[in-house]
C-alpha cells in the first residue's frame, strides 16, 4: 500500500484536530483536540521516515510523545486550577481579558 | 586637536540643566540665579564665538570639530560653524537670559506641593536644555548628529509648554490644564510626525551614499564634496524625495501654511517667555536648516521646488497676517504675526538671491528679538490682568505709560518700522523677491500694510482709549522687567541704524550658500555708471 | 559744512530721545528744551544757508555719506545727505515754521500734564522731517518718510483717551502705509533697473532706462506722494487727523509733512519727465484733488476741518504744477513754502480762536470775534487774503503763476486744467471768505460747552500770537519777496531746471481770470454769510453740500468696501483656520482613532477567536507563499 | 510493484542500520552555558524539596543569579574563544549552533534574566498584613482564588518560590532556541521554555482570575501554534529527508551530494517545502507576537504577574526572533524569493496594528503589550532586509529592546494601590507630581519606546530601517515611519497624563522599592541611555556576530 496514503491520514485528523480546538469549547476537549494534532505530526514523521528510509522519523516521534506528555502535565494543572476557581472548564467563560 | 569651543558652548547650557535640576526644592532663588549664570556663560562663549569668526576665511566652515561617534552609521561628530550659525547662535545665547528674567515667577509653584515636585527648577533647567540642543543643532555639520537633536529639543519644549501657563487661559484652572495639554501634545506630534518623515529622508540619503560612495555617510561637506566631484549622483526623482523629506520637517517646524496650526497653540498656552523661547529660537532652527542643509545637499531639487515654496510662503505672509487681525487673544495674535514673518523669511530663502538671503538670515535675528521684545511685554501685561483677551484691555497708557510705551516700540519693530531692525531684513527680503520674482514681491509687499493693520488694532484697543475699571491701579513696569525690555529695544535700534557688524558675518556665509545652488542675482538693466562711460 | 548737516537732523533726534527717555523730571523744562532744539537746527539751516549763498548757482550742493547702512552683496545703501537748494528750501520751511510753532506750542499745550511728551514727538518728527529732505537716496528717504508717518501718528493720537484720536491716528498711518507701499515697490524697481536707488547715479540715467519701467516707478511714486500728501484717493485721512492738537495740524497736516510729496515728485523729476503718462496721471489726481478739497472744505462746519480741506486742495495746486514738469516745479514748490506760511497760520488763528472758545470747533457757534481777539483777527485776516490770492500777497503770486503753467500745458488738456485751477481759485476765495465770516464777523451764536458754561473769548499769551504775528509777516511778503526779479525761480532753477511755459493766452489775461473769479467767490460767500444770520444748527443742505460734509462719500466707501470687507475675510479666515486647516489633522487623528476602536473589538477575549485568527493566518501564510511560487 | 519493490530495499537496508550509528560526540564546554542553567534549575528544584520554606528564597535568589552571572560568563568565554567568529560551528552533532549569532543572543537573553530575576525576588510592593514581605507571586499556586486553603497560606506566609527554577527551566529552553540548528531541537527547545511560562503567567498574587485565564489562553494557543510548528517540521522533514538546517539548506539549494530517487520524488514536491516553511514560520512568528499570531499577547500580557510580563516580553522575543532570523537565513535563504513578500505583508500589518490598536488602549499593561507587537513588526523589518546588516540591525534592536521592555514593567509594578498594581491609565493621572522621579523613568521609557533621539530605541529604529531601506524595502520604512508616528500619540498621551494632568485623591500609590527593583529599573534607563548616545561599540558587537554558522 502506497505510504503517501497515511501522509494523507496525517493531514486529516491534523485538520480535523486544528478544527476541533476552533469549535469546542470544553478546555480539556481542547487540549485532546491539540494531542491529537500532535499525533498526526507524529504519524507523518514516520511516514517520511518510512519514505527517505532514516530514522530521524521514527526518534523525533519519541521526542514529540515526550513533550506532549510534558505539555499535559502542565496543562491540565493549569486547566483543574481555573476549574477549581471558575467552576467551568470553558474557555469561553474565561473572557475577563480582552479589548 | 583645537580648543573643543562649540563643544563647550552646547556643554555649558547642559551641565547648567543638570545642575539646575538638582537643587534642592527649598532653595529656589539659588536655581533661578544658578542657570542665570550658566546662560550668562553661555552668552559668554558665543561672544568667544563671535570673536574668534573670521568672516573672510576660506572654507565654508569654522572652528570645526570632528570625531568618530557612530561608525555603523556612517555617523561622526562633526561640528562647524559658518557666519550665519555663529550669528543665531549668539542671538540664542543673548535671548536666553532675557527670557529667564522675563519668566523670573512664572514657575513658582502656587501652592506648596510634595517636597519633590520642583516646577521652577524644571522651568529653569528645561531652557538651559533646549537652549543647549538649538546651540548644538545649529553647530552640527553632519546631518544625522543635527537631526537627532533637532528631535530631542522637541521633549524639553513639550514640557516647558505643557508643565507651565500663565493661568490665564480664561476658564478654571482644570480647563487651562486641559488646553495647554492640548497645545503640547499638538506641539509634539507635528513636529514629530515632521521629524519622522525627515528621519525617512535620512534614512534614503543613508541608502543612496552608501550605496555610490561605498561607505555611507551624513558629512555635509564630505556629501557637498562628492557630489561636486561627481562621486556622488543622485537621480532626480531620489534628490526631489529627499528634499521634501527634509523640508516637510522644517516647514513644520519654520512654521509654513499650511503646517503652521500647532503654533498659536503652543504661543497661546505656553508663559509670554517660553513663547518666546519657541518662537524666537527654536523656530529659527527650521529656517536655518533650510539653508543649511536643504540647499546645500539638493540644490537642483531646492530650485525645483521653488515656485511652490514661494507660494507657500506668500500664502504664509497674508494669510498669517489677515488672521493676525482677526484674533481676540493677544499671544495668538503675535503668533499669526510669526507665521507672517517666517513666510518672508522663507521667501528670502527661496528667493535665491544674495539680497533675499542676506535679508532672510539678518531677518531671523531681528525677528527673534523683536518678537522677544513684544512678546514678554505682552507677557507683563497678561501678568497684571490675567487675561490674554484684547478686549479685557483699554486706557493702559494712561496708567502705565511706560508699559504701553515698550509694547508700542515692539509692535512698531513688528511692522518693521524704519529705522527698527526688522525693516532692513524685510526690504532686503522684499528687494530679493522682487529682482527674481516681481509678482511675488509685490504681493509680499501687501503684508506690511496687513502688518501695520494688526498691530495698531492690537495696540489702540489694548493701550488708547477710555481706561478700562479692571485696568485702573495696574502698575507700571518693574526694574527687573525694563531690564529685560531696555536692552531689547536698544538692540533694536542699534541694528536698524547699523546692522552693518551682523550683515558682515553673514555675507560671505550667504555667498557660499548662493554658490552651493549655482544662482547668481539677476542683473540690473541699466549698467553702472563707468560701463555707461 | 558737511558735518552741520548731520547736527541739522541729529538735534532734533535728540531732543526726542531725551525729552521721551527722560521721565517726570523734564515735565516743566522739556517744552522750553525742545523748542530751543528746533531753533538750534533752524540756526544751523540759517547757517548752511548763508554758506550756500556764498557759492555759485551750480556748485552749491553738498554730499555727505556718513556711514555705510546696509551693504549686502549688490545692494548698498548708505546713510549720506545732499543738501541743495532744493532741500535747503525744506531746511528753512521745517525749521522755521517748526520752531515757531513749538514756540507756539509752549502757550497752546501749557495746562496738559503730558506735554514733555508732546514736544518730544515734535521733535522727532523735525528729525523725521528733515532726514526726508536731506537723503541722498531713496531708501535713506523712505526712513524719514515712515518716520514723519510715525511722528503724525503718535501726534494725531495724542489724546488717546478719545476714542476718535486714537482710530483717526490708526486710520492716518495705515492709509500712509498704503502710499509706502508705493514707496518701496518704487524702490525695488529702481533697484532691480538701475542696480542702485541713490539719487545722482538714478536721476542722471534715468533716460537710459525704458519708458516703460520709468513709468512703474512714477506712478508708484506717485501712489506714495497721494499717501502722503492726502491726494484723492488716499486723501481721506487728513480730515480726521484734525483731532490732533492744533500746532500738530499746522506744523504737519499743513506746513510741512503733507507737502513731502510735491518734495518727492520734484526731486524725482528727471524719472517723471521721460514718463509723460505718468505725468498725466499726476496732474490729474491734483487737478481733481484742488477741486474735492475745495468742495469738502465748503461744506464743512468744523474749522479746522474746513482748512484741512483747503490744505488738501492747496496741495492739489502743487502737485498739479508739479505735474506740469520743469514748467511747474518751480512753482509748485514757490506755492509749497508760501502755503506754509499762510496755512499754518490759519491753523494757528484757528488754535487760538478755540483756545479762547473752550476748544469749541464749530463755527456755527463762533461769530463776532474780531472785537475779542484782535491779533489773531487780524494775523488771521492777512493769512486769508494771503491763501486766496489777494493781489499783493504771497499766495497771488504762487497760485497765479500755477494756473499759468496749467495752460500752458497746451491744447485741451491745457484748458481743462486751467480751468480746474481757476474753478479751484473761486471756490477756495468762497470757502475761506466763508470761514472768516462765520468766525470773526456776524452775531455771537456763542453756547454752552459740555460743563454747561458760556465762553468768554481772551486774546491768546504772547507764545502764541508771536509765532502768528510772524507767520502773518510770512504770508505777505514771502511772494513778493520769491517774485521779484525771479529771485526764487534763479535758486531754485540748477536743481529743477525750469522753462518757459508758452501759454495759449497771456499772463495778464490769467490774472485778470484770477481776480475774476476770486471776487465772484468772495461775493457768493458775503451774500449766503454775511448777509443774513447764519443758523447755529446747519441746514440740511443741498445733495452735494451732504455729500462733501462727508467727505464726498469717501469715508463711506472705505468704510463698506474695506473695513467691513476685510472683517468678514479675516473673520471667516479664522473659522477656515480652524475647521479646514486644523480640521484636517484633528480629523486624521480621530479616524486612526475610529480605526482603533473597531480593531479593539477582534480582541474579544475568546481564545478559540484567537485560534481562528491563528488558523486563518496560517492558512493566508501558507496561500502567500505558494501563490509568490506560482507567479 | 517497483514502487513496492524499492520500499522493500528501504526495509532491508535500514534493518541493518543500528549498529551504524556513531556514538554521539558532545561539546559540554561549547554547550555549557546552557548546561549551567538547566542544571541550576534542577538544583532549585532540589532546593525547593529539601530546604526549609524560610530560606529557600534567599538561596533560590543567590542559586539563580549565580547560574545565570555564571552561564553569562561562559558565553562570554565562549565569545573571547573565538567561537563567535571564528571556530563557529555547529556543537553537538549539528544540533546546537555555537556561533556569533547565538552567543550574542544568549548573552543578551542571560543578562535580561539576570535583570528579570530581581524584580521576581521583590518582596517590599505588597506591605503585607501578616508582617511578612511577599512577592508578586501566588503564596499557593493550587489553591482556589479566595479560598480557605489560599487565606492560610496567606497567613503562613507562603511564597512560591519555585518561580525561580521555572525561570531557570525557560531561561535554558530561551538558550537554545537561537542556537537550534536541526528543527527537533528548536521544537524540543520551543517547548522547553513555553511550558515554564505558562505556569508562571498563572501565578499571580492578585488578580489571581485575570492570571489563571491569561494562563490558559497562553497555554492553548501555545499548543495549538506548536502543533502547527511541529506539523511545519514534518513537512520539511518530509520534503528533504532530513531535519538539519544545513542539510534543508542543502536540499533546497539543490547540492546534495547522492540523490536517491524517493529524495528525488519528495524534493521535487515544493508544496511540502512552502507549506513545511510556512507553518514553522508561523510557530515562530506566534512567539515573537505578529499579527496575525499576536492575539494571545495582550491577553497574557495583562493577565501574568508583571515581572513574568516583562521577562516574557523582552527574553521570549529575543529568543524567537533569533531562532526566526536562523531558519531564515540558514535554511530558506535558497526561498528568499518565496518567503520575502510574505514576510513584507507580515512586517507591514504588525507595525500598523501594533500601532494603530494601542491608540486607545486604557491598561498600561495592555498598552505595553500592543506597543511590543508594533516593534516586533519594526524588528520583522529588519529582519527581511536579507543582509549581514540585517542581522546585526535586529540583534541590536533586541538587545536595547528588551532592557526598555523590563524597566518599563518594573516600574509598572511599583505604582500600586488596593488591588495590588494599579494599571488602569486614569490611575497614573498625575503621577509625576506625586513621585517626579518615578514618572521621569517611565517616561524615559516611553520615548525610547517611541524612539526618540539620543534613547536605545531610536538607534535601534535607525539600524532596522537602515538595513531595511539598503535591502531594498524602502516601502517598509515609509510604513514604518507611518506607524512610528502612530505610535508616538499613545506614548505621548501617557506623558501627557502622567505630568499634565491634576493627580486624582485616590489615586495610586509608588512604592518604595527594594534595591532589587531599583537596580532592575536603573540597569534598565542606564542601558537605555547608552545605546542611545554610544551606540557604537553595542553595534559592533552586534556586526561581529552577524554571520551565521552553516
Amino acid at each position: 500500500m502506497n505510504p503517501v496514503n497515511y501522509l494523507y491520514l496525517a493531514a486529516l485528523l491534523f485538520t480535523i484536530g486544528a478544527a476541533g480546538v476552533l469549535i469546542r469549547r470544553n478546555a480539556i476537549v481542547i487540549f485532546m483536540c491539540v494531542e491529537l494534532m500532535l499525533n498526526a505530526c507524529n504519524l507523518a514523521f514516520v511516514t517520511f521516515a518510512r519514505l527517505h528510509g532514516n530514522l530521524d522519523g521514527q526518534i523525533i516521534a519519541f521526542f514529540t510523545m515526550v513533550v506532549a506528555a510534558a505539555e499535559v502535565v502542565v496543562g491540565l494543572a493549569i486547566i483543574v486550577t481555573i476549574f477549581r476557581s471558575r467552576h467551568s472548564a470553558s474557555v469561553d467563560d474565561a473572557g475577563l481579558l480582552k479589548l | 586637536m583645537a580648543f573643543p569651543l562649540l563643544t563647550l558652548t552646547a556643554a555649558v547650557p547642559a551641565l547648567g540643566a543638570v545642575a539646575t535640576a538638582a537643587v534642592p526644592a527649598g532653595r529656589r532663588t539659588a536655581a533661578k540665579w544658578l542657570a542665570l549664570a550658566f546662560s550668562l556663560a553661555t552668552l559668554a562663549l558665543a561672544a568667544v564665538q563671535l570673536v574668534r569668526f573670521d568672516p573672510d576665511a576660506k572654507g565654508p566652515f569654522q572652528l570645526t570639530e570632528s570625531h568618530a561617534w557612530i561608525a555603523d552609521f556612517g555617523v561622526r561628530y562633526e561640528l562647524g560653524v559658518d557666519g550665519i550659525a555663529v550669528v543665531l547662535i549668539a542671538l540664542a545665547a543673548l535671548l536666553i537670559p532675557f527670557i529667564m528674567l522675563a519668566g523670573w515667577h512664572d514657575a513658582d509653584p502656587q501652592e506648596s506641593g510634595s517636597s519633590r515636585w520642583r516646577p521652577t527648577q524644571g522651568f529653569f533647567a528645561l531652557i538651559l536644555m533646549v537652549e543647549a540642543m538649538v546651540v548644538i543643532s545649529f553647530e552640527a555639520t553632519d546631518v544625522f548628529l543635527f537631526y537627532i537633536f533637532f528631535e530631542a529639543m522637541l521633549i524639553p519644549m513639550y514640557f516647558l509648554i505643557g508643565g507651565f501657563g500663565d493661568g490665564a487661559a480664561g476658564q478654571g484652572d482644570a480647563g487651562a490644564a486641559a488646553q495647554r495639554s492640548y497645545a503640547a501634545v499638538k506641539f509634539l506630534l507635528y513636529n514629530l510626525v515632521g521629524g519622522l518623515i525627515m528621519l525617512a529622508a535620512v534614512i534614503g540619503l543613508y541608502a543612496v551614499t552608501a550605496d555610490q560612495l561605498g561607505t555611507g555617510t551624513f558629512s555635509l561637506q564630505e556629501i557637498v564634496q562628492a557630489r561636486a566631484a561627481g562621486k556622488l549622483d543622485i537621480a532626480t526623482t531620489t534628490e526631489r524625495a529627499l528634499f521634501l523629506g527634509f523640508f516637510f520637517a522644517f516647514a513644520v517646524k519654520a512654521p509654513l501654511w499650511p503646517l503652521h496650526t500647532w503654533l498659536p497653540n503652543a504661543m497661546g498656552e505656553a508663559t509670554a517667555p517660553v513663547a518666546v523661547l519657541i518662537t524666537a529660537v527654536v523656530d529659527k532652527v527650521g529656517t536655518f536648516a533650510m539653508l543649511r542643509f536643504c540647499l546645500q545637499l539638493f540644490p537642483e531639487a531646492s530650485k525645483w521646488a521653488t515656485p511652490v515654496i514661494v507660494v507657500l510662503a506668500l500664502i504664509s505672509i497674508l494669510y498669517g497676517a489677515l488672521l493676525a487681525v482677526g484674533q481676540r487673544d493677544i499671544k495668538r495674535l503675535v503668533a499669526y504675526a510669526s507665521i507672517s514673518h517666517f513666510g518672508f523669511i522663507v521667501l528670502g530663502i527661496f528667493a535665491m538671491t544674495s539680497q533675499g538671503q542676506s535679508g532672510a538670515t539678518l531677518y531671523m535675528v531681528n525677528h527673534g528679538v523683536s518678537t522677544a521684545a513684544l512678546m514678554l511685554v505682552a507677557g507683563f501685561l497678561i501678568s497684571r490682568r490675567g487675561s490674554r483677551l484684547i478686549a479685557d484691555y483699554g486706557g493702559v497708557q494712561k496708567v502705565a505709560p511706560v508699559l504701553a510705551g515698550t509694547f508700542l516700540v515692539g509692535g512698531l519693530a513688528t511692522l518693521s518700522l524704519p529705522g527698527l531692525a526688522p525693516f532692513v531684513s524685510e526690504f532686503l527680503v522684499l528687494v530679493g523677491t522682487f529682482s527674481r520674482y516681481p509678482a511675488a514681491g509685490i504681493v509680499a509687499t501687501l503684508g506690511i500694510v496687513l502688518a501695520a493693520l494688526y498691530v495698531l488694532v492690537l495696540y489702540q484697543r489694548t493701550m488708547t482709549g477710555p481706561v478700562k475699571e479692571e485696568v485702573r491701579g495696574m502698575p507700571d513696569l518693574r526694574a527687573r522687567e525694563l531690564a529685560v525690555v531696555a536692552p531689547l529695544i536698544a538692540l533694536l535700534l542699534f541694528l536698524g541704524v547699523y546692522p552693518k557688524p551682523v550683515t558682515e558675518i553673514l555675507d560671505p556665509a550667504v555667498r557660499h550658500t548662493m554658490s552651493q545652488v549655482h544662482q547668481a542675482d539677476p542683473k540690473p538693466d541699466v549698467n553702472d555708471v563707468e560701463a555707461a562711460k | 559744512m558737511e558735518n552741520l548737516i548731520g547736527l541739522l537732523v541729529l538735534a532734533p533726534l535728540l531732543g526726542a530721545g531725551v525729552l521721551l527717555c527722560g521721565g517726570r523730571r523734564l515735565d516743566r523744562s522739556g517744552p522750553w528744551l525742545g523748542t530751543l532744539l528746533a531753533a538750534v537746527s533752524f540756526a544751523l539751516g540759517v547757517v548752511l544757508f548763508a554758506d550756500m549763498l556764498g557759492k555759485g548757482g551750480e556748485e552749491r550742493a553738498l554730499d555727505v555719506t556718513v556711514f555705510p547702512w546696509v551693504p549686502v552683496g549688490g545692494f548698498r545703501a548708505d546713510v549720506g545727505f545732499h543738501l541743495d537748494q532744493l532741500s535747503m528750501t525744506f531746511v528753512l520751511l521745517i525749521t522755521g515754521v517748526g520752531s515757531l510753532i513749538h514756540l507756539y506750542s509752549v502757550g497752546y499745550m501749557a495746562h496738559d500734564e503730558r506735554k514733555r511728551r508732546f514736544f518730544g514727538y515734535l521733535n522727532l518728527f523735525l528729525a523725521a522731517m528733515l532726514l526726508l529732505v536731506l537723503a541722498d537716496n531713496y531708501l535713506l528717504l523712505y526712513v524719514g518718510w515712515e518716520g514723519v508717518g510715525l511722528a503724525s501718528y503718535l501726534l494725531i493720537g495724542f489724546w488717546q483717551h478719545k476714542p476718535s484720536a486714537a482710530t483717526a491716528a490708526k486710520k492716518a498711518f495705515l492709509v500712509n502705509r498704503v502710499g509706502d507701499m508705493g514707496l518701496s515697490i518704487a524702490i525695488m524697481l529702481l533697484f532691480t533697473t538701475f542696480g542702485t536707488f541713490a539719487f545722482d547715479p538714478v536721476l542722471q540715467r534715468a533716460t537710459d532706462a525704458g519708458e516703460g519701467k520709468l513709468t512703474a516707478v512714477a506712478l508708484m511714486l506717485l501712489l506714495a506722494a497721494c499717501g502722503k500728501s492726502a491726494q484723492v484717493p488716499l486723501q481721506s485721512w487728513l480730515g480726521d487727523a484734525m483731532e490732533g492738537p492744533t500746532p500738530v495740524s499746522a506744523l504737519i497736516h499743513a506746513a510741512t509733512m503733507v507737502t513731502a510729496g510735491v518734495y518727492l515728485i520734484t526731486r524725482s523729476g528727471a524719472v517723471f519727465d521721460a514718463a509723460p503718462d505718468a505725468q498725466t496721471a499726476v496732474v490729474t489726481v491734483g487737478a481733481v484733488t484742488l477741486l474735492f478739497g475745495a468742495i469738502v472744505g465748503c461744506a464743512k462746519d468744523d474749522i479746522k476741518k474746513a482748512l484741512a480741506g483747503s490744505t488738501m486742495s492747496q496741495i492739489g495746486y502743487m502737485i498739479l504744477a508739479a505735474g506740469l514738469g520743469p514748467v511747474g516745479y518751480v512753482f509748485a514748490i514757490m506755492h509749497l513754502v508760501t502755503h506754509g506760511f499762510f496755512k499754518a497760520g490759519l491753523f494757528l488763528g484757528a488754535g487760538s480762536v478755540m483756545h479762547g472758545m473752550n476748544d469749541e470747533v464749530d463755527m456755527r457757534r463762533y461769530g463776532g470775534l474780531r472785537r475779542y481777539m484782535p491779533v489773531t483777527f487780524v494775523t488771521f485776516g492777512l493769512g486769508y487774503l494771503a491763501i486766496i490770492g489777494f493781489p499783493g500777497l504771497s499766495g497771488f503770486f504762487s497760485k497765479d503763476k500755477i494756473i499759468e503753467a496749467a495752460f500752458a500745458k497746451g491744447g485741451a488738456e491745457g484748458w481743462i486744467l486751467g480751468g480746474a485751477a481757476l474753478l479751484g481759485a473761486a471756490i477756495t476765495a468762497y470757502y475761506m471768505t466763508r470761514v472768516m465770516l462765520l468766525t470773526f464777523f456776524g452775531e455771537k451764536r456763542w453756547q454752552p460747552d459740555a460743563k454747561g458754561e458760556l465762553p468768554h473769548p481772551h486774546e491768546s499769551p504772547r507764545t502764541m500770537t508771536i509765532p502768528m504775528v510772524v507767520l502773518a509777516f510770512g504770508s505777505v511778503f514771502a511772494g513778493g519777496l520769491f517774485s521779484i526779479n525771479d529771485t526764487f525761480l534763479k535758486w531754485l532753477e540748477p536743481v529743477t531746471g525750469h522753462e518757459e511755459g508758452h501759454s495759449p493766452v497771456s499772463a495778464l489775461t490769467v490774472t485778470a481770470a484770477t481776480m475774476v473769479v476770486l471776487v465772484i467767490g468772495v461775493a457768493i460767500a458775503w451774500a449766503q454769510y454775511g448777509r443774513r444770520p447764519v443758523p447755529v444748527t446747519a441746514p440740511r443742505g443741498s445733495l452735494l453740500t451732504r455729500a462733501a460734509r462727508r467727505d464726498l462719500l469717501q469715508d463711506d466707501f472705505n468704510h463698506v468696501v474695506l473695513v467691513r470687507g476685510g472683517e468678514h475675510l479675516t473673520r471667516s479666515l479664522v473659522y477656515v483656520d480652524h475647521t479646514l486647516v486644523d480640521g484636517v489633522v484633528n480629523g486624521t487623528a480621530a479616524s486612526v482613532g475610529g480605526l482603533s476602536g473597531r480593531m479593539r473589538k477582534l480582541q474579544n477575549g475568546y481564545a478559540r477567536s484567537y485560534a481562528v485568527s491563528m488558523f486563518g493566518g496560517a492558512a493566508v501564510l501558507i496561500a502567500a507563499t505558494l501563490l509568490m511560487r506560482a507567479v | 510493484m517497483s514502487h513496492a519493490a524499492s520500499v522493500h530495499s528501504l526495509w532491508t537496508m535500514s534493518a541493518d542500520a543500528p549498529q551504524k550509528i556513531p556514538a554521539p560526540h558532545i561539546e559540554y564546554a561549547q554547550l555549557s552555558p546552557t548546561l549551567i542553567v538547566l542544571g541550576a534549575a534542577v538544583l532549585g528544584i532540589l532546593v525547593e524539596a529539601f530546604l526549609p520554606r524560610r530560606s529557600r528564597h534567599p538561596v533560590q535568589l543567590l542559586l539563580t543569579c549565580v547560574a545565570l552571572a555564571a552561564a553569562f560568563a561562559a558565553v562570554v568565554a565562549l565569545a573571547a574563544g573565538g567561537y563567535g567568529t571564528g571556530k563557529a560551528h555547529a556543537a553537538a552533532m549539528g544540533a546546537v549552533a555555537v556561533d556569533g549569532p547565538a552567543l550574542f543572543l544568549q548573552g543578551t537573553i542571560l543578562l535580561v534574566s539576570l535583570v528579570a530575576v530581581f524584580t521576581f525576588a521583590e518582596r517590599r510592593l505588597d506591605p503585607a498584613a501578616h508582617g511578612r514581605p511577599v512577592d508578586s507571586f501566588a503564596a499557593q499556586g493550587a489553591a482556589v482564588p479566595g479560598g480557605r486553603a489560599e487565606q492560610d497560606a496567606v497567613r503562613a506566609g507562603f511564597t512560591t518560590t519555585e518561580v525561580f527554577p521555572l525561570l531557570l527551566f525557560a531561561v535554558g529552553g530561551m538558550l537554545v532556541f537561537p542556537a537550534a540548528d536541526d528543527l527537533l531541537t528548536l521544537f524540543v527547545a520551543l517547548e522547553v521554555f513555553s511550558l515554564p511560562l505558562y505556569v508562571l503567567c498563572a501565578l499571580a498574587r492578585r488578580k489571581r482570575l485575570l492570571s489563571q485565564e491569561s494562563a490558559v489562553k497562553y497555554f492553548l494557543l501555545g499548543a495549538f501554534s506548536s502543533a502547527f510548528l511541529l506539523f511545519g517540521v514534518a513537512l520539511l522533514y518530509g520534503y528533504a529527508g532530513t531535519v538539519t538546517y544545513s542539510g534543508i539548506a542543502d536540499v533546497v539549494g539543490g547540492n546534495v551530494r547522492m540523490l536517491d530517487p524517493v529524495l528525488a520524488g519528495t524534493t521535487g514536491n515544493d508544496a511540502l517545502l512552502l507549506i513545511g516553511g510556512a507553518l514553522v514560520l508561523m510557530g515562530l512568528l506566534f512567539k515573537v507576537g505578529a499579527v496575525p499570531f499576536h492575539m494571545w499577547t495582550p491577553d497574557v500580557y495583562q493577565g501574568a504577574p508583571t515581572p513574568v510580563t516583562g521577562f516574557m516580553a523582552a527574553a521570549t522575543k529575543v529568543a524567537g526572533f533569533g531562532a526566526l532570523l536562523r531558519l531564515l537565513y540558514v535554511v530558506l535563504p535558497g526561498l528568499r524569493w518565496d518567503w520575502r513578500p510574505v514576510m513584507w505583508g507580515v512586517a507591514i500589518v504588525t507595525m500598523l496594528v501594533g500601532a494603530i490598536v494601542a491608540v486607545t488602549q486604557t491598561d498600561v499593561k495592555r498598552l505595553l503589550a500592543y506597543s511590543s507587537i508594533a516593534h516586533a513588526g519594526f524588528i520583522l523589518a529588519g529582519v527581511v532586509a536579507t543582509s549581514p546588516d540585517g542581522v546585526s540591525s535586529v540583534l541590536f534592536y533586541l538587545g536595547a529592546y528588551s532592557f526598555v521592555t523590563l524597566g518599563a514593567f518594573s516600574v509598572v509594578t511599583l505604582v500600586r494601590d488596593a488591588g495590588g498594581e494599579a494599571t488602569h491609565l486614569s490611575k497614573w493621572a498625575g503621577l509625576g507630581r506625586r513621585s517626579p522621579l518615578t514618572a521621569a523613568t517611565f517616561a524615559v521609557f516611553l520615548l525610547a519606546f517611541a524612539g526618540i533621539p539620543l534613547t536605545s530605541g531610536f538607534a535601534g529604529k535607525f539600524a532596522v530601517f537602515k538595513a531595511a531601506a539598503q535591502g531594498g524595502a524602502g516601502p517598509l520604512v515609509i510604513v514604518g515611519v507611518v506607524s512610528s508616528a502612530i505610535a508616538a500619540f499613545f506614548y505621548v498621551r501617557v506623558i501627557v497624563l502622567m505630568f499634565f494632568s491634576e493627580p486624582k485623591e485616590d489615586g495610586p500609590t509608588v512604592a518604595v522599592p527594594s534595591p532589587l527593583t531599583s537596580s532592575a529599573i536603573a540597569i534598565g534607563v542606564a542601558v537605555t541611555l547608552v545605546l542611545g548616545v554610544a551606540p557604537q561599540y553595542f553595534l559592533d558587537l552586534a556586526g561581529q556576530a552577524g554571520v551565521f554558522v552553516r
